[in-house]
């Protein structure tokens, strides 16, 4: 088997806050392969947003900072690399969607030159050139108008807009990996299909890799090949859509599985949320996190945290009992 | 917008009319009018006669309002500001030779302070608590605690002691030979534009830091931006309404002259006219040199307004 | 002078005396004392002082006080000669021939100067509703007698004439092109007088070009030489003192004609080739006691606060020996008129002596034996003043002496004396202008520059007497002993006067420091000096 | 749920626009046209009653919320609530209403003041409304909000940067709902949320229209969520609203070809099933909001578009108001069967 | 290698939360803004001596001996004499009473001036921004030395009037630049969020405004106080500075000073180093105040 694309072994990333340190990313591995789609699913707050952000080395400094790992990408380790080569990475080899497309466009520049940037940047397209492929950019993500938006600022557009726009601006050098984080929570579900199709496409044609982090399920059902699922800042299960939709080990996954409204179910019944509440990071309970909340909690549980194990093919779960099955 | 404009334009009207008769009013109010400085200057035993003569001869017989509407219907309908009380030279003369100089100089001055200040700020705040941090915040606190007519003073007597060499002391119209004209105006307008520079440069590096905390300047990470980028393009602009303003607030130097350094590198500007005008009480030229002053006052505020749209989409004008 | 064979041509730049004061009118009209120094250049007057009989050239006058010429320093300018006829009473000018208005484009083509421009000037200042209202009330009338004679009619004699249509500051002869021209635009102005003004930038400088056609002339050795030498005059307009310096020491200015005592020092350091003229300032320093008012109304209390400043540790200490215990009143340079301390009575003697003591002891007779609150006024305008007041506050402070003191701007200044709302003690500068003036305006009753209000019948009597009398010597002699009564009443605390010094670089040939040939009027003076200018870039200039 | 008896509706919205007009050039502007974000929308809500409001994005759902609240410029219409037109109220006259009705953002972190706590956050509405006097009182009300919205309570103190973004829309809500408004426009509510925190809130929403009869207006793009927690839903396509039913019936018998597509578009949670299911996505040009097209504005893009579409605009109509859809080929149809 | 939170620290943590928030503040203050902190120090230092003036300087203030005038600084005159023979280190501790004093005060009075102008006119807009900083053109295009020389002669020259002229001064001016950042802050989303939950004006801007535009009023503040220090020299001059005797920096340095530049440069020294350093200490201060105010910069030991 060839390496694959990007390689995560061991990254912790902690944040500096009044009540101490607190690891909201705790020895996390991952691996994604060329031409691959890795949706990480997880409660909110477990990481997964601080995860992706440290790939690209932006985790919020001087509060927080990565204390450990290797974000291996190309045979790279990017931890290592310099302010320069950093650049040369950021936006051109890997893109990064924000889950914020609110504030994370500049509301004082004009869509055209936000989206025609990285052309610019990375290309050295002049800038004229530069905002036609912003404009057909633009059209791809089904921005309706896009010739005249071009001049708009990004007050002016609605939450789903600027989240195509954040979209936009990150295939626009066509990287080899893109991590969206949320791409799609603002929009509707016939744009979100057309969106996420873009993005499959897009991949699939230069063999780069998606990593998505999404809490729908069902997008995660239509567009991931393998899944990772996050709670408070570690990877508790990993495996093939499948694997997690069909054979979900981990009790918290099963648990989320759970909890999904369907539409081929009765309103009148009321959703099943899991139990208690998630952690504070800051006073992790002792051995596996989700410990306190697991129906199926046992012995070893309270004590030691458990290692991510191999349990299907491409299937690993942390987990000492055996739930479920 | 445009109605903004407008009714800014018009307001300016009032706000001149309004602090006109204001300054009208008060110029001749100040203690020691300009009839007792003419009858002292003159030197020699006067008496209520001179008094009463001079004060018909100067029109100040009238009852203020009279005065004042001579004053402003002259301004109004031929732009005539007046004469001169003690030298009949025609105000609207005086003002404009003064008027290119100094704005020259004010000009100057505002353009290196921003050369400095801009980049310091942005640095600074890049570079938060590093030793470059350090160095460029220390500038600005020492610019703001050495007093400009201490460096003034230090670099017109310590060089001609020391090595012979001294700063330009003869005025050297434009016209005559621009490019001494111009290195006289350039240590005065450094040392301006240095003291300038001090708040100016604070303001940014404090905008500074407010923006480079924001969401949309990780995204200009992300997207693989220098550092130059990010901070010329993404960060600055955000940062530059409170910058703007201070620089507005700087701009009247422009026109209204800084007497000390006119005074040291013998820079005859607007700065000094106004001085003598006050301590002679030549009201015509108090009242011109205001009149200016409070047009281009009130116009580079507009301006500064302007420019918060410009700078900031969101900002409305209402 | 040494033989040197004077030269023709170049510039020459000034620091003047006025050095931080541009051109403030350019028309006698306006009756502003400045006028005669910047139009001094190119109008004339009837009559100039003789600079023949200055120092330099072996004479006894220095030509330095900036309003008076002496009477035997005296020549005519514009007139040849001048004599009084009795009965009625008239002054009669005889002027010389051939004097030329020089041609100026646009306002007059050359002619000849002749009597009744000096009726035309005469009366033209005398109608100006800007003159001072008694000023020529003692002449009656003037008239041309002819082509080259001009009368003055007198109503009554008056001491003062020269300084008044003479030689002063009321006295330039304007032709009446000019006038029809337009008087105030320096760039019309045109005078008979060794230059004519080429430009101007107010607050900057002021450049007057040789007149060619000008008359007179200069025996140096054996040769008379037309004037002026130099080719061109440069006013330069400096207000700040450390910018003065750095022009003299760069050799931008040829001449500063004022430089503070506290600098010299340093100059003669730094630039050791410079000449030097000593003279005493022309302007008095005291502090004004209102004599109308408690406590100054009694005398004891007046002449305890002179005993108490230490004026010997002033001279010695803060002018480091560079002021006179007594220069005013009187100006010192004014022989017959000025009376050295050494000559005075013990009583007034006193007043120049520290002693804390017995100042005490005067309170205490006058009733104040624990001092008394008092404020003092003085102008921001003056730094010299800004140490003195705190100087004169601590030695009054041992005393018993509470002072508040309050700096003033100029003008606010200048009318709280105007309006007669000045504090009770006021510190301040005047001009001594000329022996009689300066006994006049300072305690006369009702003048302006009268700030400790003196007020005395008897003695107002005796200055009007002192005006009408036709006898130099007697004025001197009751000007003498008015100044002896006034320094003894003490309605001010006399302070020192301190020297100011001239500078010029030793290109400057035929220079001595003078300063005025009238009323402020330097023209003649610079049209004299010649430049070595071979000695100048010799020196690397 | 079912809906309030009382008959008064607490919201009526009638034929409300806005449009934003759009300038062109630097200082001196010009007015070169309008986005006319919500051009002509008239519901009612009861008390107690959810709509769901579902639609492309950019169609006009938050202006819609926010027009609502008069927080944007109403062009034209009216807005009616409880009883009261407040389209033309001041500052002043909308201050008691405000108590009302409150809104959860679609940006939270945009609409969370960075320097203030979380605590400051959520109490304001009760400083504001004077529903708890104490400062004490206020934090132990945040407290429990936080708890309710599926926080944790020590949280209380951090500030807004200190959160992830799904519990930074839960501080939206905690604070939009601590004052029991009448009125709570969601607008995406749990978009940020995973499933299990997501069932949480809506639950919590559920309960508290259970005790204090709120009414809610719901925009949210995951039609699974509009479901379960609407009574009506109103589909919105380019500033209009397309169809209006009983959410049940939308579901059941979609009849504007836009719905039907949106419905389409479901993703469903099982990869088995999702590889199974064909693909069908409204293809065509997305129209702009500044230069609707003519006739029915859907018509561009419509599988089933007759040649009358493109001329004349639809009504909204429906029988007995529970279902209507503004297409011509129902109405006419129905029309006719009528 | 990772330090997770132990229990302990949870209750250090609360016990440093029981004790008063000011005591917190210094604490947060001396560990992680040390530069903040000295700065601190110094001006405080630079208050006392100015306010035990009469105890700790050797001389008065206007103790003449115009036999040593002029000293360089030596045993009995550690910073010299100047002109009059005054002992410099006396001066330099009286001044540091006014200085420090006016350019605190004038600087306060100028802040919360500008602060409550411009955050008026710039939240409300519309006609009150339209008429008020109408009045603020006015004010700026009115000419100062005018407006001093009148107010000097109506109210005659003293402390409180320097303080609260140049208060006006520079406040009014000042205001515009609370004006533009408050325009800026406005448009924000959690401002029309905290409309929409009804929050009334006076709250908006005290709570959102406000503390959003602290960094400039900082800044504004810190620069100010240098700024008046030196403009009251500028205010002597025209005599409405704090009359003489008494000392002030300022003063020092533009009178006797700038004169002796040459001759008795430790004149202008003294003065110039306390000015200096009044404005190093108060503007770093302002810096690590500014950082210590912002949530999003904090961080625990
Ligand atoms: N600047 C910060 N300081 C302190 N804690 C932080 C900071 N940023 C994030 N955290 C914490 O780190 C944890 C992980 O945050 P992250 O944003 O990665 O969550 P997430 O998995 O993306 O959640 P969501 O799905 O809600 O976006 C959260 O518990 C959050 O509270
Ligand atoms: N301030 C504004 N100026 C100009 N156009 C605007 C402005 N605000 C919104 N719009 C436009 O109005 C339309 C509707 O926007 P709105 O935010 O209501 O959409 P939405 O339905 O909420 O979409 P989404 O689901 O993507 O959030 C959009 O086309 C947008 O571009
Ligand atoms: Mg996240
Ligand atoms: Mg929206």
């Amino acid at each position: 088997m060839t390496s694959p694309l990007l390689q995560v072994r061991g990254l912790t990333v902690q944040f500096r806050t009044d009540r101490g340190f607190v690891n909201a990313v705790d020895s996390v591995s991952l691996n994604v392969d060329a031409g691959e789609t890795l949706a990480v699913v997880g409660e909110s707050g477990s990481g997964k947003s601080v995860t992706a952000l440290s790939l690209l080395r932006l985790v919020p400094s001087p509060q927080g900072r990565i204390v450990a790992g290797e974000v291996i990408f190309d045979g790279q380790d990017l931890l290592t690399l310099d302010d320069r080569q950093m650049r040369a990475v950021r936006g051109n080899r890997i893109a990064m969607i924000f889950q914020e497309p609110m504030s994370s466009l500049n509301p004082t520049l004009t869509m055209g030159l936000q989206v025609a940037e990285p052309f610019s940047i990375h290309d050295g397209t002049p800038w004229a050139a530069a905002l036609g492929k912003a404009k057909t950019l633009l059209d791809r993500v089904r921005i309706p108008d896009s010739g005249a938006r071009l001049a708009a600022y990004p007050h002016q557009f609605s939450g789903g807009m600027r989240q195509r726009v954040m979209i936009a601006m990150a295939l626009a050098c066509r990287p080899r990996m893109i991590i969206a984080d949320e791409p799609t929570t603002a929009l509707d579900v016939t744009v979100q299909a057309q969106i996420l199709d873009l993005l499959k496409e897009l991949t699939q044609e230069t063999r780069s890799a998606l990593i998505l982090i999404t809490h729908d399920l069902g997008v995660v059902a239509r567009y991931a090949d393998r899944v990772c699922v996050m709670y408070a800042g570690r990877i508790v299960e990993t495996g093939t859509a499948r694997d997690i939709y069909e054979r979900a080990s981990h009790p918290y996954t099963r648990a989320l599985m759970a909890s999904i409204p369907r539409l081929d179910r009765d309103t009148a019944t009321r959703l099943e949320p899991i139990e208690g509440y998630p952690p504070s990071l800051a006073q992790l309970p002792p051995g596996c996190a989700f410990h306190p909340r697991c129906r199926f909690a046992a012995d070893p549980c309270g004590r030691r945290v458990p290692m991510l194990e191999k349990i299907g093919e491409r299937h690993h779960r942390a987990c000492f009992v055996d739930a479920a099955v | 917008m445009q109605a903004y404009i407008i009714r800014r334009l018009l307001a300016l009207v009032p706000t001149l009319l309004f602090t006109s008769v204001i300054v009208f009013i008060t110029v001749r109010l100040i203690p020691g009018d300009v009839i007792d400085l003419m009858l002292t200057e003159n030197d020699i035993g006067a008496t209520r006669q001179s008094r009463v003569q001079i004060e018909a001869a100067l029109g100040f017989d009238k009852p203020m309002h009279v005065q004042y509407f001579r004053w402003i219907g002259a301004v109004l309908l031929d732009g005539d500001l007046g004469r001169s009380l003690w030298q009949t030279t025609p105000v609207t003369e005086l003002v404009m030779e003064r008027l290119a100089v100094t704005f020259e100089l004010g000009l100057m001055a505002l353009l290196i302070a921003l050369i400095v200040a801009l980049p310091l700020g942005a640095y600074s705040a890049m570079r938060q608590d590093t030793i470059g941090d350090y160095v460029g915040r220390s500038f600005a606190i020492l610019m703001l605690a050495i007093p400009g007519f201490w460096k003034a003073t230090m670099i017109m007597v310590f060089p001609s002691i020391w090595w012979g060499w001294a700063p330009e002391v003869e005025f050297t119209p434009f016209r005559d030979d621009p490019l001494r004209h111009l290195g006289q105006m350039l240590i005065p307008a450094a040392i301006l534009g240095t003291a300038m520079s001090a708040v100016t440069m604070r303001m940014t590096r404090t905008m500074m830091l407010e923006v480079l905390r924001q969401d949309y300047i990780r995204t200009a990470w992300a997207k693989g931006l220098g550092e130059k980028l990010v901070v010329m393009r993404h960060a600055l602009r955000n940062a530059l309404i409170p910058v703007v303003t201070v620089i507005g607030l700087q701009a009247p130097l422009l026109i209204g002259g800084t007497v000390i350094m006119e005074q040291i590198f013998v820079i005859p500007g607007m700065g000094l006219l106004l001085l003598e005008a006050v301590s002679q009480r030549d009201y015509p030229i108090i009242t011109g040199v205001f009149l200016v002053v409070g047009v281009a006052v009130l116009l580079i505020n507009l301006l500064v307004d302007l420019s918060y749209g410009l700078l900031d989409p969101k900002v409305r004008y209402a | 002078e040494n033989g040197e064979t004077p030269r023709y041509g170049g510039a020459l730049n000034i620091g003047s005396v006025y050095v931080t004061l541009s051109a403030l009118s350019w028309d006698p009209y306006d009756w502003n004392w400045k006028v005669n120094h910047d139009t001094g250049f190119y109008f004339e007057q009837l009559i100039a002082g003789d600079l023949s009989k200055s120092r330099k050239n072996g004479g006894k006058h220095r030509f330095v006080a900036d309003a008076s010429l002496p009477s035997d320093g005296l020549r005519g300018e514009l007139a040849e000669s001048w004599e009084w006829e009795a009965n009625p009473l008239a002054l009669v000018f005889k002027l010389r021939r051939g004097i030329m208005w020089p041609e100026k484009p646009g306002v007059m083509k050359t002619r000849e100067f002749v009597a009744d421009d000096v009726v035309f000037s005469f009366n033209r200042l005398n109608t100006s509703p800007r003159k001072q209202a008694d000023y020529f009330d003692f002449v009656d009338r003037v008239e041309a007698r002819d082509r080259h004679t001009v009368v003055f009619h007198m109503k009554a004699f008056n001491a003062e004439w020269g300084a008044r249509f003479g030689w002063g500051y009321n006295s330039a002869i304007v032709p009446k092109e000019l006038v029809d021209a337009g008087p105030s635009n320096w760039k019309n102005a045109t005078g008979t007088g060794p230059f004519q003004i080429a430009e101007f930038v107010q607050g900057g400088f002021q450049t007057y070009v040789k007149n060619p056609d000008y008359w007179d002339k200069e025996r140096i050795g054996n040769t008379d030489y037309r004037l002026p030498f130099v080719d061109k005059v440069t006013y330069r307009t400096i207000k700040d003192t450390a910018t003065q310096l750095t022009a003299l020491r760069s050799g931008k200015l040829d001449i500063l004609e004022s430089v503070g005592w506290r600098s010299v020092d340093e100059l003669k350091k730094s630039a050791p080739t410079l000449l030097w003229s000593k003279r005493l300032s022309t302007l008095g320093q005291y502090v004004a006691l209102r004599v109308d008012s408690k406590p100054f109304d009694d005398i004891r209390v007046r002449r305890a606060l002179n005993m108490a400043v230490n004026k010997d540790e002033i001279v010695a200490a803060y002018y480091g020996g560079n002021a006179e215990m007594l220069g005013f009143p009187m100006y010192t340079d004014w022989t017959g008129y000025y009376q050295p301390l050494a000559e005075m009575p013990p009583s007034v003697k006193q007043l120049f002596t520290y002693d804390p003591q017995k100042a005490k002891e005067l309170l205490k007779d006058a009733g104040y034996p624990n001092g008394f609150t008092t404020k003092m006024q003085f102008c921001t305008c003056s730094p010299a003043h800004g140490d003195l007041a705190p100087m004169i506050a601590a030695y009054l402070e041992k005393i018993g002496v509470r002072i508040e003191l309050q700096p003033m701007e100029y003008g606010a200044f200048l009318s709280a004396m105007t309006t007669r709302k000045n504090a009770p003690m006021y510190l301040m500068n005047k001009g001594h202008t000329n022996p009689t003036m300066t006994i006049r305006t300072n305690f006369v009753t009702g003048q302006l520059w009268n700030p400790s209000q003196w007020s005395d019948a008897a003695f107002d009597r005796k200055m009007a007497d002192v005006y009408a009398t036709r006898d130099e010597a007697e004025r001197q002699r009751m000007l003498r002993e008015m100044t002896v009564h006034m320094l003894d009443q003490a309605p001010y605390i006399w302070l020192p006067t301190a020297y100011l010094y001239a500078a010029w670089w030793p290109w400057v040939k035929n220079y001595d420091g003078e300063l005025s040939v009238g009323a402020v009027r330097p023209g003649p003076i610079y049209a004299r000096i010649w430049i070595d200018q071979e000695l100048k870039r010799k020196m690397g200039f | 749920m079912p809906p309030s008896e009382n008959d008064a509706p607490l919201l009526c919205v009638e034929r409300l626009k806005v449009h934003f007009p759009l300038y062109k050039g630097v200082i001196f502007k010009r007015r070169v046209g309008a986005a006319q974000a919500v051009d002509g929308v008239s519901f009612t809500l009861r008390a107690g009653e959810t709509l769901g409001l579902v639609g492309e994005s950019g169609c006009g759902k938050s202006t819609t919320g926010l027009a609502v609240l008069r927080m944007t410029e109403v062009n034209d219409g009216r807005v009616v609530f409880e009883g009261r037109d407040i389209t033309r109220l001041d500052r002043a006259g909308m201050q008691p209403i405000r108590r009302r009705m409150q809104m959860v953002y679609q940006d939270p972190y945009g609409s969370l003041n960075p320097r203030m706590p979380v605590a400051d956050i959520i109490g304001e509405p009760l400083a504001v409304h004077g529903l708890a006097p104490g400062k004490a009182e206020r934090r132990e009300r945040a407290r429990e909000l936080l708890q309710m919205v599926g926080l944790r309570a020590d949280m209380i103190d951090r500030y807004p940067h200190e959160f992830s973004g799904g519990q930074r829309q839960r501080i939206g809500i905690a604070r939009a709902i601590a004052v029991h408004p009448g009125l709570l426009i969601c607008d995406e509510p749990v978009s940020a949320l995973d499933v299990s925190i997501q069932a949480q809130v809506v639950n919590l929403f559920e309960d508290l229209q259970e005790r204090f009869g709120m009414a809610y207006i719901f925009i949210a793009h995951d039609l699974a969520v509009v479901r379960h927690v609407s009574d009506r839903i109103a589909v919105m396509y380019l500033g209009r609203i397309v169809e209006v039913a009983a959410s049940a019936d939308l579901y059941r018998q979609p009849l504007h070809p836009y719905t039907q597509a949106l419905l389409a578009a479901i993703p469903i949670p099982d990869p088995a099933a999702e590889a199974a299911r064909p693909r069908q996505i409204v293809a065509g040009e997305v129209p702009s909001v500044l230069r609707p097209p003519s006739g029915c504005r859907f018509h561009t893009r419509c599988p089933k578009a007759m040649p009358v579409c493109a001329r004349i605009e639809p009504v909204l109509a429906g029988e007995g108001g529970t279902h209507a859809v503004a297409c011509h080929l129902h109405n006419a149809v129905e029309g006719e069967a009528a | 290698m990772v330090e997770v939170a132990q229990p302990a620290t949870g209750a250090l943590t609360s016990r440093r939360r029981d004790a008063g928030p000011f005591v917190r503040f210094i604490v947060r203050l001396v560990r992680e803004k040390p530069l903040g902190a000295f700065g601190a120090a110094i001006f405080l230092l630079f208050l006392a001596c100015g306010l035990l003036a009469d105890v700790v300087a050797p001389h008065g203030m206007n103790q003449i001996n115009p036999i040593a005038r002029l000293k360089p600084p030596s045993l009995q005159a550690p910073l010299g004499t100047d002109s009059l023979g005054r002992d410099m280190l006396s001066r330099v501790l009286y001044g540091a009473q006014l200085s420090v004093i006016i350019g605190f005060s004038a600087a306060a009075i100028a802040t919360v001036i500008s602060v409550v102008l411009g955050v008026l006119t710039g939240y409300l807009g519309g006609k009150v921004d339209m008429v008020v900083q109408r009045f603020v053109d006015a004010w700026m295009s009115f000419p100062d030395l005018v407006l001093l020389i009148v107010v000097v002669s109506v109210i005659g020259p003293g402390m409180p009037q320097v303080i609260g002229l140049l208060g006006l001064l520079f406040g009014i001016a000042g205001s515009r630049i609370v004006r533009g950042a408050v325009i800026s802050v406005r448009e924000n989303m959690y401002v029309h969020a905290a409309q929409s939950t009804g929050a009334s004006t006076l709250r908006i801007l005290w709570h959102h405004i406000l503390p959003n535009v602290t960094p400039i009023v900082i800044v504004l503040f810190t620069t100010r106080v240098g700024a008046v220090i030196l403009a009251e020299s500028g205010l002597s001059f025209i005599g409405l500075g704090v009359p003489p005797p008494a000392p002030t920096w300022g003063g020092m340095l533009s009178g006797a000073g700038r004169v002796f530049m040459y001759d008795a440069p430790w004149l202008a020294l003294a003065p110039g180093i306390c000015l200096t350093l009044v404005v190093y200490a108060v503007n770093v201060f302002g810096d690590a105040l500014r950082d210590l105010l912002d949530p999003r910069l904090r961080s625990a030991p």
